[in-house]
C-alpha cells in the first residue's frame, strides 16, 4: 500500500514548483497557470487527509473543501483572466513586470 | 483504486494505440516525397505573410468564461442531483435557489450584451 | 514494489516533468499544454485515492473550462511577449532558493509528525456515496453555506469577468 | 443461466475457468479478460465505422435522389473497403514549422476520446466495459478530451486558418455543453445515480416521457457537439477548406472524420441509454442478450433521425448558433430541471398514469412559454437588411455605368 507520506511529498513537490512559478515568471498568464498548480497540490492534500485519516461515512469535510476549491479556482482564473486582458488592451502588455500603475 | 479504472485505464490505453498503430502503418505503406513547395502552408495558393497570429475576439473569451463558471455550477449540482430521491423538499428548494442564482448571471450577461456575437 | 505504489511513481513523475515543463517552457502555448498534462495526471493521482468523483470533475472542470479558457487568454494576448527571449525574472535564482527552502522545510516538518507514514484504512462500503454527499450539501446542518456562498462566488466571478472583459461600447 | 439467455456472459465465465485452470491467478486471469474485451470493443467500434459511412452515403443518396455508392460489391457495400485500401498509401504531407508532438497527436486523440466513451456504456444487463460509479460525468470528461485535440490540430498546423478554424470549434463545443449538462442532470435525479447501468436500470418509465424537453435539448446539443449538419458551419465542406484539420492528409485526416462518424453513432447510444431506456424491453428479464437487440435497434433509429437531419436541414451561421444555445437553450434547460425537480417532489407517492400526464403538460407548457417568448423578440427586433456591400473596383474610371447613358460612352 501507498503511504500517506508519498502523497504529501508529491503535493509539496507540486506546490513548490508552482510557486516558483508565480515568483520567476514573467508572463502573468504563465503566472496564473502556476497558481493552478499551487490549488492542485493543496487538493491533492485536502483528499489524501480524507482518504488515510478521516475516512468516515458522515464526514464530508474533505469533499466539501475540494469542491469549494474548485469554484474558488475557477473565479480566480475568470477574474485572473479577464484583469490581464484588460490590461493587455489598455496598455498592450501582458508582463507582470509592467504592471506597475498602482506603485508608489 | 476500484477495479473499474483498472479497465478504463487499458480500455484508454487500447483506444490510443489502435489509431496510433494504423497512422504509423500508413506511414509505412505510404510514399514519401516531401518538397519544398508541397510543405509549405496552405494559404489560398499565396505565400504565408508574418507570423502565425491573428487577432482574436474577446467574444470567445466570453463564452469559455460562461462556460467555464456554468461547468463549476454542474459540479456542485451532481450531488445535489445524485441525492434527489432522498432529499427533503427544503433542499430541492436550497437546489433551485442555486440555480436560480447563477440565472441572473446569465441575465447579466445577456442585459450588457456580452451573449451576442458581434 | 506493490502495483499500486508502481503505478503512484509512474503518474507523479509525469505530473512533476508536466509541471516542471510549465514552469520552464519560453513558449506560453506549450507551457499550457503541458499544464493540460500535468492536470490530467492530478486526475489520475486522484482515482488512485479512491476518489473517484473527483478523478473525473478534474478532467472536466481543469482540462476541460480552465485550460481552455487559459488557451483562450492566451490567444488574445499573443504576440507582445518574445518568445525567444528568457522567460524568467532576472531574480529567479532567488525564487529558486526560496522554493527550495521551502519544499526542504515542509518535508522536515512533516517527517516529525507522527503519523507522517500511515497506511490507508480499507475502503468501507458507503464511504464513498454521492448521495448522502448531496444530502450534506444540502442540509442546514451540514454544508448549506458553503453550498449558497460558492453559488454567490461563482456568479460574482461571472459578473466582475464579464464586466473587465467586455470592451466598452463607445471606444 | 444457460448460455443461450446470456451468450455474453457464459463466454466470459467459460473463458476465466479456463485461463484459472492453466494455472493463472484470479488477478492475471481478470487482466487478461480486461484486455481481450477492450480489444474487442474497441476494434468493434472501429470496425463499426466502415459501415457507417456506407450507410451514410447511401441514405443520404438516397434522399438526394441518387444512388450512393454502387459499384463495389452489391449495393456498394464494399465501397469503404475501397476508400481504406486508398488512404492507406497516400502521402503524409506535414508542412514547415508544424509542432510535431500536438500535430502528430491530434487526430490520435480525436478518434481515442470518442471510443474511450464505449467503455462505460451498458449493451445489456452484463454485456458492458465497466459500470462506472460516476460513468456520466466521465463521459462529459472524455468530451473534453476531444476538445484539447482540436486545440492541439489547430496550434500544431502553423496555420491561421486551422487555428481560427479550431477556435470556433472549440467555442461551439464548449457552448454547448452547458445545456447538455444540464438536460443531464434530470436522468440523473430520476435514477439517483451517475452510472450508467443504473440509469438504464431504473427506467421503468422511459425518460423521454418524463422529461421530452430534456431529451429534445440533448438531441440537439449533442448534434452541435459532435459538429454535424446542421452545426458544421466550422468545417463546412462543401464551402470551405475545411476547418480546423487543413493541413493534415492521408490517414490522419481521415481520422479526423472516422472520429466525426463514429461520435454521430455514439451519441445516438447515449440518447437511448439516457432517455429510451437502453436494453429494457420486453422479455429482457429472462433472456438478457435481448437487450442488446433492442439496444442497437432504438440507436439506430435515433442514428436514422440524426442522418435525416443532416440530409435536410440547412446551415446556422454562427451568430444564430450563439445565440440559439445562450439565449434559448441554456435558458430553457435551467427551467427544465427547475420544473421538473418541483413537480416530482410535488407529486411523489401518486401513480404513474397521474405523474406522466402532468410532466407531458408541464413540458408542453413550458416550450409554448419559450416559443412566444422567442416570436415575439423576434417580431420586435429590428431586421438587419441582407445586401452586399458596394465593392471597390480596381479601375474606377473604365468601369461600366449602368445608369448613365445606357452604358455607351
Amino acid at each position: 500500500m501507498i503511504p500517506l507520506s508519498w502523497y504529501l511529498i508529491l503535493a509539496a513537490l507540486l506546490f513548490c514548483i508552482g510557486l516558483f512559478g508565480v515568483l520567476a515568471r514573467k508572463n502573468s498568464v504563465a503566472v496564473l497557470m502556476s497558481v493552478e498548480l499551487m490549488l492542485n497540490a493543496v487538493n491533492i492534500n485536502l483528499l489524501a487527509f480524507w482518504r488515510y485519516l478521516y475516512l468516515t461515512s458522515t464526514a464530508y469535510n474533505g469533499f466539501v473543501f475540494v469542491v469549494v476549491l474548485f469554484a474558488v479556482a475557477a473565479a480566480e482564473t475568470a477574474v485572473g483572466l479577464a484583469i490581464i486582458i484588460s490590461a493587455y488592451r489598455s496598455r498592450k502588455t501582458v508582463a507582470a513586470e509592467d504592471f506597475t500603475a498602482l506603485q508608489g | 483504486m476500484p477495479s473499474e479504472w483498472i479497465y478504463i485505464g487499458i480500455f484508454s490505453l487500447i483506444a490510443l494505440a489502435l489509431p496510433a498503430a494504423a497512422i504509423l502503418m500508413a506511414g509505412v505503406l505510404g510514399p514519401k516525397k516531401p518538397n519544398p513547395i508541397k510543405n509549405s502552408t496552405y494559404e489560398c495558393g499565396i505565400e504565408t505573410t508574418g507570423e502565425t497570429w491573428v487577432q482574436f475576439r474577446p467574444q470567445y473569451y466570453i463564452f469559455g468564461l460562461l462556460f467555464l463558471i456554468f461547468d463549476v455550477e454542474t459540479v456542485f449540482l451532481f450531488p445535489w442531483a445524485v441525492g434527489y430521491r432522498v432529499l427533503p423538499l427544503f433542499a430541492v428548494i436550497e437546489g433551485i435557489v442555486f440555480i436560480l442564482i447563477l440565472l441572473g448571471g446569465l441575465l447579466y450577461a445577456w442585459r450588457v450584451g456580452a451573449l451576442s456575437w458581434q | 514494489m506493490s502495483t499500486a505504489q508502481i503505478l503512484f511513481l509512474i503518474f507523479s513523475a509525469v505530473v512533476v516533468a508536466a509541471a516542471v515543463m510549465v514552469v520552464l517552457s519560453r513558449r506560453i502555448m506549450r507551457a499550457a499544454l503541458w499544464l493540460v498534462l500535468a492536470l490530467f495526471g492530478v486526475a489520475l493521482i486522484f482515482a488512485l485515492l479512491d476518489a473517484s468523483f473527483f478523478a473525473v470533475v478534474q478532467v472536466l472542470v481543469y482540462v476541460g473550462a480552465i485550460a481552455t479558457l487559459l488557451i483562450f487568454a492566451i490567444m488574445l494576448t499573443r504576440g507582445v511577449m518574445d518568445d525567444s527571449k528568457a522567460q524568467l525574472n532576472r531574480g529567479w535564482p532567488f525564487a529558486l532558493l526560496v522554493c527550495l527552502g521551502l519544499f526542504g522545510g515542509l518535508v522536515y516538518i512533516l517527517s516529525q509528525w507522527n503519523r507522517f507514514n500511515s497506511a490507508a484504512p480499507a475502503l468501507p462500503q458507503d464511504a464513498y456515496d454521492l448521495t448522502l454527499f448531496g444530502l450534506a450539501l444540502t442540509s442546514p446542518d451540514g454544508y448549506l453555506v458553503a453550498f449558497e456562498a460558492a453559488s454567490v462566488l461563482l456568479l460574482a466571478a461571472m459578473v466582475g469577468a464579464i464586466y473587465l472583459a467586455l470592451e466598452k461600447r463607445g471606444n | 443461466m444457460t448460455f443461450w439467455q446470456d451468450p455474453y456472459a457464459a463466454a466470459v465465465e467459460w473463458l476465466r475457468n479456463l485461463l484459472i485452470g492453466w494455472g493463472l491467478t484470479v488477478e492475471a486471469a481478470q487482466l487478461i479478460l480486461y484486455l481481450a474485451g477492450g480489444i474487442v470493443l474497441a476494434g468493434g467500434s472501429l470496425a463499426l465505422v466502415i459501415f457507417l459511412i456506407w450507410a451514410e452515403r447511401k441514405i443520404i443518396g438516397r434522399v438526394q435522389d441518387r444512388l450512393g455508392p454502387n459499384r463495389v460489391g452489391p449495393w456498394g457495400i464494399f465501397q469503404t473497403f475501397a476508400d481504406i485500401l486508398k488512404i492507406f498509401t497516400k502521402e503524409y504531407i506535414t508542412p514547415n514549422g508544424v509542432d510535431r508532438v500536438p500535430y502528430n497527436l491530434a487526430p490520435v486523440l480525436a478518434v481515442a476520446a470518442v471510443i474511450m466513451i464505449w467503455a462505460v456504456v451498458p449493451f445489456t444487463v452484463t454485456l458492458y466495459g465497466a459500470d462506472l460509479s460516476v460513468g456520466l460525468i466521465y463521459v462529459m470528461a472524455v468530451g473534453a478530451i476531444g476538445e484539447m485535440g482540436i486545440v492541439m490540430a489547430g496550434w500544431g498546423s502553423n496555420n491561421k486558418f486551422a487555428l481560427l478554424g479550431a477556435f470556433r470549434a472549440v467555442a461551439q463545443m464548449v457552448s454547448y455543453e452547458i445545456p447538455m449538462v444540464i438536460a443531464l442532470l434530470i436522468p440523473v435525479m430520476m435514477a439517483g445515480s451517475l452510472s450508467l447501468g443504473a440509469i438504464t436500470a431504473s427506467q421503468a418509465v422511459w425518460n423521454i416521457l418524463i422529461a421530452p424537453l430534456a431529451a429534445l435539448i440533448f438531441f440537439i446539443t449533442s448534434v452541435a457537439e459532435v459538429g454535424r449538419a446542421p452545426f458544421d458551419l466550422v468545417e463546412a465542406e462543401s464551402e470551405l477548406v475545411a476547418g480546423f484539420n487543413i493541413e493534415y492528409s492521408g490517414l490522419k485526416f481521415g481520422f479526423f472524420f472516422v472520429g466525426d462518424f463514429l461520435h454521430a453513432f455514439t451519441i445516438a447510444m447515449l440518447f437511448t441509454v439516457f432517455f429510451l431506456g437502453g436494453w429494457r424491453g420486453p422479455f429482457v428479464d429472462q433472456v438478457p442478450i435481448l437487450g442488446a437487440v433492442y439496444f442497437f435497434i432504438k440507436t439506430s433509429l435515433v442514428y436514422l433521425v440524426n442522418i435525416l437531419m443532416r440530409a435536410a436541414l440547412p446551415r446556422f451561421r454562427i451568430d444564430q448558433m450563439m445565440d440559439f444555445n445562450w439565449k434559448y437553450l441554456t435558458p430553457l434547460s435551467l427551467s427544465v430541471l427547475v420544473v421538473t425537480a418541483l413537480a416530482d417532489k410535488l407529486t411523489l407517492g401518486l401513480s404513474a398514469w397521474v405523474r406522466i400526464p402532468v410532466f407531458l403538460g408541464l413540458n408542453g407548457l413550458l416550450f409554448l412559454a419559450a416559443s412566444v417568448m422567442v416570436n415575439r423578440r423576434a417580431i420586435n427586433r429590428p431586421r438587419a437588411e441582407v445586401v452586399s456591400r458596394p465593392r471597390p473596383l480596381a479601375r474606377p474610371e473604365t468601369a461600366v455605368q449602368p445608369e448613365t447613358n445606357g452604358g455607351v460612352s
